[in-house]
Order: structure tokens, then C-alpha cells, then sequence
């Protein structure tokens, strides 16, 4: 942990789930910092859904483009291979399928896959932008978030509690804490990250979660 | 085939007050501003906004908004503007939040004479309250319908005089569905070439679409994130 | 009528029905015709459903390349302004109502606008084609046809016989006889061909025909 | 990312008798023949067709046709084919006529994750049978499905070695839309590139979509209706 944000590290062992010649999208926030960890010598095509295949890293400040942008508006490049289409196109790619895996935030998961990520009713509400084609249309939606809030409850529930994004959708949560698997019998626990024994996850999630027998301590 | 206007100003003859309204651009990413600024010069209210966001605070759709010529917005996405999170909250504009897919097919559905399609996105969450829901070959669907406007304003790179388009990187983004859903579809370019300039293989969006064309009388280049690397890392 | 055939009359007749600035989609048959008779300093874009916007004239034998068809399968040329697209946008198009004019030739129309074209039970099933696209989509169906079978028999019913292409759909019908409009109170006759009187027309029609105070005789 | 084959030939491990198979082209135009034509030389049989036309008599989809390795078609158009016709006729190929834009319209349903569509074409004829009706906004649709293959089979003129692909003129037609609905799809090319030649805004389907690639041994350039005006007219 020495140095590495909890963030970091997330991002860090999100990379694992990556498979050579992979197209993904990575949602705004953790998901982003993956692009940093990408294995050397895996080719991955990054998607954006404002319209871009081939995401590249921020651009020397003399080359930022008012044209060149990802998702989350931020100046990006492109690479060798890139390119460009309009948002029909764009999300035809994300809700056909053709995206080989979601990596997205989220502000609360339940035990069966439903995850709640884009209003507080009353306090925020900023839409929903492409978070509920994402995983209406992912066979491979990968959640990255903190297990508990600030004051220590948990965000790994029975049931959201928040308005919906997408219903039975999320397949893996890596969060700060560990590593849980949904399948048709609830959450599974395969990993903890550092620091974390099985019992400090279980006892931190709301949902229920059972323990792989092959369940791994401390793996990132 | 388009109509070439003098200026931005000249384009505002064709939005009326109570109209329906799509604007191009994701953020202030091709955002057809200088159409956008000429409307908001003008006393038309009570505008209906279909656009994927609601742009920044006082400027492009934000300038709309903080005249209180919009009545009601659909759009995927409304942060990054305080002034209509405001109106929002105090119930002075409706806001129909559309997942930006869906927002997506359904102004593309507009123009291609598709009434209305079944999607999965949005099933079982509030987007699909009021809609009519079904599963087919094993997925559970919501039905959408077509969005149209009555005016669709766009930005494109470059127009051909008959109105072929071409747009530029990440700038393309919603304009050229909406250029197939407007009923007057006004599209501003930073230049306009011969018939025959552009490669027949590479227009984005062909002269069939395009009503009025204006060249851009100024481009401010906004960028609202601005990421960079240094030179040596 | 000197030298002209009947095929030729109709395509001239049918090519007054441009107006400047219009995107009009040529059946096979006479509608291809027309693109001959456009009249000089109109500006009118011909649509191909194959995939083409701006239609040319044929090539010269030397420049002829298969990549270059109209829907009719001929080879074609292109004109400053052309554009290619695929089979979806050019339906979007078509569909959409974009296309300012249709023209296509039928075997039957009937009083109420209802087009037959596309195949005879038993005997010829080639398949519509974009035919049943073209109707439904167009705000402007006008067909091109024989008045009457080679046996003499009204092509213009009061109900087509054949399968239907598309329901009350077509606005204008130009044939060797005369040119009809679509009401909703039935076939109106506006005009005869050279050769034809009012009388002729309507004791050629099986479909119940209103004649117009206007009615003009032998203006093609 | 595509995965270069070595011929047309090897391509067809990946075709399995029984499976549904869409063909690019419009007629013989853009037809990926030396695909097609590796096909004709297996033992697959037992294929549902998805292509535009029959094709012309023992040529492209004609020679499938011919070997009887097709029990269904889904096409517009069956003119140009006597082979086709007596089979039709005889009752040894399943033949259903669906109107040339709802066919492009199904295809991209299928790849774009739509599974059904409201429209017009259609109703109240034929096409219409069995299908659900509905007037939608004043205008009378029935409901159409998309449709998706096992494998489809596209002829494009470039792809850079990732996938992304290139069309030529009016020969793009129904390519890039079964590019987008097979789960499997296979590109044969006339000219395979390096990644970063081809233009990213001049890109017609990106290599998402793409799991193939070969370049074509060889092309007939072959011509259905062979018009052309004389020098001096």
C-alpha cells in the first residue's frame, strides 16, 4: 500500500480483469486510472461513448484539441488505428455487445447485480449520461467502488436503495476492501485487498455474501 | 439542397417561440454556438431543448438557460451548470433525463421514419416508468419513440454548397442525427467549399438533410477539462 | 406523338412534376426516363437506394466500374456533390420522408391509392425490392404506367387484384392516357395524352373517376 | 482485433451447416466472392441465407444456390436467377421476401442491440402477416425483429490490420450493417493497410465488429447491366 492510493490499487487489479484484444469502456473516476496499468504487451482498444475508438493519453498541452475529447470531457489523443462516429454508432457498438467489457462507479450494488449510480433524489442529480446503456448492453459490467461511505456503511446491499441504473447487470465489484463475484446464489468473496481479512469484508458488506473456498487474502 | 444565409442572425427567422429545439454538440464539444448565441440575442421562449447536455453556466445551452427561454429539456446528462440545477430544483424547467443511447436512437429513429423501437437500457429503472415493457427472444425491453424537432441547429467542420457535411474528430457526436430530425435543419461550419471538394466515400452526412447553411463567425475553442502530459513523461 | 413512344411521353409528362431543389427517387422502367427530360437550369438530386445521393449519366464504355451502380444495376457515373452511404441510411432517408418525390411504375393502382407492383401469385415473384420502402416513406408516390393490360383491361381498379406493395399511398398516377390525381374522394382525371379524349380515359378506367372543371386535353 | 487468415479457404472452419449466414452486396456489387465462392467448394449445407438478392445464376450467393447447400433465404429481390426461381417454385428453398429497407433496417437492429422496430413499410400487405400492427402517432407500423447471424460474410476495399474497414462507392451498401450483426464476421479486402493510414474520420466501420480478415485471392470485377454513353454524345 505504500504510496499507491486506495484508488490506485483498485484501478491497479481492475487491470486484471483485461484479456488480450479487449475493447473496453471505462466509466469516469477509478475506471479511468486503469488506462495507467495496463499489462505491457496486451493490446487494448479503448471506447468512448461521445464517439472515439482508440482512446490515447492526454495530449502535450501545445496539441489540446477543442475536438479531441473523451466521456468525461477531458483533452485526450488519438492512436494508430483510431476512430471517430457519431452517438448512434457509438452506442449501437455499447448496447449491441460489440464492447467486450464495462468498467464503471457506482454509489451502491445489490447481491443480485443492481447497481445504483447516477442521482440522489433531492441532493444530486446530474443524469444518467451512457451508465444505463453501459450495462444494459455489456455481457461484462465490472464495478469499481469504495465498499462503505464515509460514516462506515456499507454500499454492498440487499437491495439499493437509490434510484436504479440497471437491473441482475453487474458480474464482478472490486472494491477498496476486496473482490466479489455475482452469481445466481448471491455474492461470492474470491479476494481481500491488503489489509483486509475475510471476516473485515463480510462484516463490512450489508448483502449476503458467502466465501469462495479458494477465497484469496490480501491479493492487491 | 441548402440555402446559404449571410449570418447566424439571419438563421433566427426560422425559431419561433414554443418550438422544439435540438442542438448538437456533447458539452461544449461541438456545440453550433454561434446559432446558439444568436438565439439567445432574441425574444423566442418557451423553447422545448433536446440536447445531450446542458452545457456549461452562460454559455451554449447554459446561455439559453439563464435567459429562461427553455421550458422543458431532454438531456442525458445537466451537471456542470449550476444556474439549471436551480431552475431545476425550483421547478422553473422540466427536465427529462434520457439515457444518452437511448437519446441517441431516438433522435436517429426520428429521422429515419422509425416510430418507435424496444431497447433494453432503462428497463426496470425510472426511465422506464409509463412506458410499456416486454420481453423479447429472452431480453426485457422498454418501448422508446422518436424524437423530431422543429428546428435542429448543428455544427459541422466543412459544408459542400449543396450541404454535404463533414465534421471533425470527437465534434461529431450527436450533430448529424440531429440534422435528420429537424424539420429546418440549420447547420454553421468554419467553411464552406465547392461541389465536389469533398469525397463523395468520406461525407458524414449527405445535402438531403440540410436546409440552411452559415459559416461560423466565431469559434472560441472552448475546452472544459483541460488534460495534458508534459513533454518529458 | 412523331417518333416518341408511349414510354417516353409518360417520363416527359411525369418530369413536370419537379420542382427546383427537389431529391427524387427514379423507379426502374420509365421513372429512369425521366432523369432525360429534367428541365434545363433545375437543380434536382436523384436518389438511389442502393446507396448513392446525385446520380450522373452513364459512363463513358471505358469508365465503367462495377463498384458504380444505380438500383437498376447499370452502370452509372457521379456529379460534383455526390455521396455513398449504406443500405441503412439510405432507407433512413427514404423512410424518413426526406425524399422529396417518388416515381415508380405498378401493375394496379386502385381509386383509393392503393399500388400493386411487385409480384403476380404463380407467376412472377421477383420480390419489392425497396418498392414497399419507397411508398410507405414518401409524402409524394407517383406512379408511372400502362393504362390498361395488353388485352385491354383497366390497370386502374376500384380494388387492385394483386398483392399490395403499399396501402393509399400513391398521390398521382401518369399513364399512356392520362394523368389522375388521388383524392379522398377518388381519382380526379386532370389531363389527357394527345390522342385521348376525356371520354376515352374514363371508359378505360374500372375505378370510379371524378373529372376535373379543369381538365385539359391532350397536353402530352 | 481482427486476426489476418491466410485465404478465403481457411475462413470456412468457422462455417458450419445448419447455421444462418449473412452475405454483403447488392446483387453482384460488393459481393464477397471468394468467400462465397470457398464456401461453394465444402460440404456445408443446410444454411438460412441473409443477402440482398438470389445473385445471378451460378455466380456469388447463385452458386450456393445451385449446390443446394441453402434451405432458406431472406432476401428483396430473386430476379436474375432461373435456378433460384425453379427451386422457389418447386418448393426446395424457403424463400421470404422482406422489403429492402426493413431488411437493412433488421440487420442493423441486430447489430445495434434493438431487438424490434416499429415502421411502416409494410402494412397492410404481405409482409405485414402475423405480425403485430399498430398506429403510432397517427401512422399505421407493424412490429419487425431483428436479425442476427452466426457468421457474416463482407467484402470491403481497405481494412488497417486491426479491422477497421474502408467501402468503395455503391459497393459499401448492406456490408458494414452485417459486419455489425454477425457474431462471427469475416472481411475479405482488396488491400490490407497499416494501422494509422486510413483517416479516423474517414473510417466506415470500425474493427469492434471485425473478428476476420483475408485479402481476396482474386476479383471477376464482374458487371450485371453493363450501360455507358458514347464519347461524343
Amino acid at each position: 500500500m505504500t504510496g499507491v492510493s486506495k484508488k490506485e490499487r483498485i484501478a491497479q487489479r481492475l487491470a486484471k480483469e483485461l484479456q488480450d484484444g479487449y475493447y473496453v469502456n471505462l466509466g469516469i473516476g477509478i475506471p479511468t486510472l486503469v488506462a495507467n496499468y495496463i499489462p505491457d504487451g496486451m493490446d487494448i482498444v479503448l471506447q468512448s461513448e461521445n464517439g472515439l475508438l482508440g482512446i490515447g493519453p492526454y495530449p502535450l498541452e501545445k496539441d489540446m484539441d477543442p475536438d479531441l475529447i473523451n466521456a468525461g470531457k477531458e483533452t485526450i489523443s488519438t492512436l494508430p488505428g483510431s476512430v471517430f462516429f457519431n452517438s448512434a454508432e457509438s452506442f449501437a457498438m455499447i448496447r449491441g455487445g460489440h464492447v467486450d467489457a464495462s468498467f464503471l462507479g457506482a454509489m451502491e450494488v445489490s447481491e443480485n447485480g443492481d447497481i445504483a449510480n447516477y442521482m440522489i433524489p433531492g441532493k444530486m442529480v446530474k443524469g444518467m449520461g451512457g451508465a444505463m446503456d453501459l450495462v444494459a448492453g455489456s455481457e461484462n459490467v465490472i464495478v469499481a467502488m469504495m465498499h462503505t461511505s464515509r460514516d462506515g456503511k456499507s454500499k454492498v446491499l440487499k437491495e439499493c436503495s437509490l434510484p436504479l441504473t440497471g437491473l441482475k447487470c453487474v458480474k464482478k465489484i472490486v472494491s477498496d476492501m476486496g473482490v466479489m463475484e455475482v452469481t445466481p446464489n448471491g455474492l461470492v468473496l474470491l479476494e481481500t485487498a491488503e489489509g483486509f481479512t475475510i471476516d473485515d469484508v463480510v462484516n463490512a458488506t450489508e448483502a449476503k455474501i458467502t466465501v469462495s473456498e479458494n477465497c484469496l487474502v490480501g491479493t492487491y | 439542397m441548402a440555402k446559404i444565409l449571410a449570418s447566424s442572425k439571419d438563421a433566427m427567422a426560422h425559431v419561433k417561440s414554443g418550438m422544439t429545439l435540438m442542438v448538437g454538440g456533447f458539452g461544449v464539444c461541438g456545440l453550433p454556438e454561434n446559432l446558439v448565441h444568436a438565439l439567445a440575442e432574441t425574444n423566442v421562449k418557451d423553447i422545448t431543448l433536446i440536447s445531450n447536455n446542458g452545457s456549461v453556466d452562460n454559455w451554449g445551452n447554459g446561455k439559453l438557460i439563464a435567459n429562461k427561454q427553455i421550458v422543458k429539456l431532454f438531456a442525458s446528462y445537466i451537471g456542470e451548470n449550476s444556474e439549471l440545477a436551480e431552475q431545476f430544483i425550483s421547478g422553473q424547467i422540466d427536465v427529462e433525463l434520457v439515457p444518452q443511447g437511448t437519446l441517441a436512437e431516438r433522435i436517429r429513429a426520428g429521422g429515419a421514419g422509425i416510430p418507435a423501437f424496444f431497447t433494453p437500457t432503462g428497463f426496470g429503472t425510472k426511465v422506464a416508468e409509463g412506458k410499456e415493457a416486454r420481453n423479447i427472444n429472452g431480453k426485457d425491453c422498454i418501448l422508446e419513440e422518436a424524437l423530431l424537432a422543429d428546428v435542429s441547429f448543428v455544427k459541422a467542420h466543412k459544408a459542400d454548397k449543396l450541404g454535404n457535411l463533414v465534421f471533425n474528430k470527437t465534434a461529431q457526436n450527436f450533430n448529424p442525427l440531429m440534422a435528420t430530425a429537424g424539420k429546418i435543419t440549420i447547420v454553421e461550419v468554419e467553411e464552406i467549399v465547392e461541389n465536389g471538394e469533398l469525397d463523395p466515400d468520406e461525407i458524414h452526412l449527405p445535402s438531403i438533410y440540410v436546409n440552411y447553411i452559415v459559416k461560423g463567425e466565431q469559434y472560441d475553442r472552448r475546452i472544459e477539462k483541460r488534460t495534458y502530459s508534459s513533454a518529458t513523461s
